[in-house]
């Protein structure tokens, strides 16, 4: 009895995880922008795959030390590799979309450094990549 | 100072070891803290990243405040993104602006800049010392101290407590 | 179920390889070479290897990924 | 061997999330737009992966999951890395 309980609740917390990951792929189709999309989808997929596991921890109580591992290193490495995604789309030039509203990094760089525009131009390469 | 920062390093591997076997056989004890003891010495020769790491009976109440406001604010995001993903008219307002943090140091920025990335339509850009760009997916306000009582100022008050 | 899974995952390895071998730019080249094996090693875990599925995501996800953009950087730089 | 009618939903909904993320791969315009859509499926792949693990009921399995974890983050900062300046 007290099993049967413990399934329903872990499989609807699953269930609830993997929902979270649908509207993070969903998020990633719809969005206008790179930036954007990098939001939605780091978000959704973060808690989602959390879920996910805890769920799995309610049909096997004695997993609970790998699990949390793997929990743990969800929630430390996805925000640093979203970030890494994002610095380097923003430094390649990447466009945003046209609803953007300000953009104070730009201003920022070229006041500081003006030949920054001309130098990415240069970094483009021959080999088509 | 040296010293705590070998503790912590020793205490972190023997956790991780013992969770990852999943027993605690004599064995794998010995084995782990072998290991443990010996691997701080190779790969911690100058490490600071610890050096700000209080261990008074404040800060242990902050770090558990801590994580329970970011769990709030993650589910918070995740229904924030929840919204503007299903709504048919796609409600963006994205734009990047200007934070400025007054923490120190650099545990603590590394902290605040991943609960940033995972808080409600934000995402951490750069990193240059103390000012964070960061790319805002419904910009409220573009000046330099609403953005930052905003965004950052959630994290900081616990933050301040627990790395200074 | 496991049927489904693998079904799924074999097209999306399809896929993965048709880029891999189509686009023009070879960056993206290598990134879908990654899928490719990431999946594979899913599948490799569908059918009870999981030593196998251990070792082909370190080789083909890890190792080759990095020495593939090392190789593309020295010949963008001109010295290889 | 689980039979369990919930986590085979779950599995299912994971999988379709596969595929709307491999439709994102191929579409992309730019390569930065590829590269979220392996970061996405590689995350979904944890969970795709713990999904296995409960299915057949072996702890093993979610080693598999944890170095799965540890690569796919490794190419994402290597790629990451690459495309902005080089190595």
């Amino acid at each position: 009895m007290n099993q049967e309980i413990m399934e329903i609740v872990g499989g609807i917390i699953a269930i609830i995880g993997s929902i979270f990951i649908l509207l993070g792929a969903i998020g990633i189709v719809r969005m206008p922008d790179t930036f954007n999309r990098i939001q939605t989808g780091t978000k959704a997929s973060t808690l989602g795959t959390i879920l996910s596991l805890a769920g799995l921890f309610f049909f096997f109580p004695g997993w609970g030390g790998k699990l949390f591992i793997l929990v743990l290193f969800v929630l430390i490495t996805n925000p640093v590799s979203s970030h890494v995604l994002a610095r380097a789309a923003y430094h390649i030039g990447v466009p945003l979309t046209k609803k953007t509203v300000v953009d104070q990094l730009k201003e920022r760089e070229i006041i500081s450094n003006p030949s920054s525009a001309n130098l990415k131009k240069v970094k483009t390469n021959e080999i088509g990549d | 100072m040296k010293f705590k920062n070998y503790l912590i390093m020793f205490i972190t591997l023997m956790v991780v070891w013992l969770l990852l076997n999943n027993s605690v056989a004599k064995e794998i004890v010995l084995v782990g803290l072998g290991l443990s003891l010996v691997l701080p010495f190779l790969f911690c020769g100058k490490c600071d990243l610890f050096n700000h790491f209080k261990v008074t009976p404040k800060a242990l109440i902050y770090t558990i405040l801590y994580f329970f406001v970011f769990i709030r604010e993650l589910v918070k995001a995740n229904w924030d993104v929840v919204k503007r993903v299903i709504s048919p008219k796609l409600p963006i307002n994205p734009g990047i602006v200007e934070v400025k943090t007054v923490l120190k140091s650099k545990i603590g920025r590394i902290i605040l800049a991943n609960s940033i990335t995972l808080t409600p339509g934000t995402l951490t850009l750069e990193m240059v010392d103390d000012t964070l760009f960061i790319h805002w997916i419904d910009v409220q306000s573009t000046d330099i101290e609403g953005a930052s009582n905003a965004i950052v100022r959630t994290f900081e008050k616990y933050l301040e407590e627990m790395y200074g | 179920m496991f049927i489904i899974i693998a079904i799924i995952l074999g097209v999306i390895s399809l896929v993965g390889g048709y880029i891999a071998l189509t686009n023009p730019k070879l960056s993206v080249g290598i990134i879908a070479t990654g899928i490719v094996s990431l999946v594979a090693s899913i599948l490799f875990l569908l059918l009870a290897a999981p030593d196998v599925a251990m070792t082909e995501a370190a080789i083909g996800s890890g190792l080759t990924t990095v020495i593939f953009f090392y190789v593309l950087n020295k010949i963008r730089q001109g010295n290889a | 061997m689980v039979n369990n009618i919930y986590l085979q939903i779950a599995t299912v909904i994971t999988l379709i999330a596969f595929i709307i993320g491999m439709y994102r791969f191929v579409k992309g315009p730019h390569k930065a737009d590829r590269m979220v859509a392996f970061d996405m499926v590689s995350v979904a792949g944890i969970a795709l992966i713990g999904f296995i693990a409960a299915f057949t009921n072996k702890l093993i399995y979610l080693d598999v999951a944890l170095v799965y974890g540890i690569l796919g983050f490794l190419g994402v900062v290597i790629i990451g890395r690459y495309i902005e300046r080089g190595f």
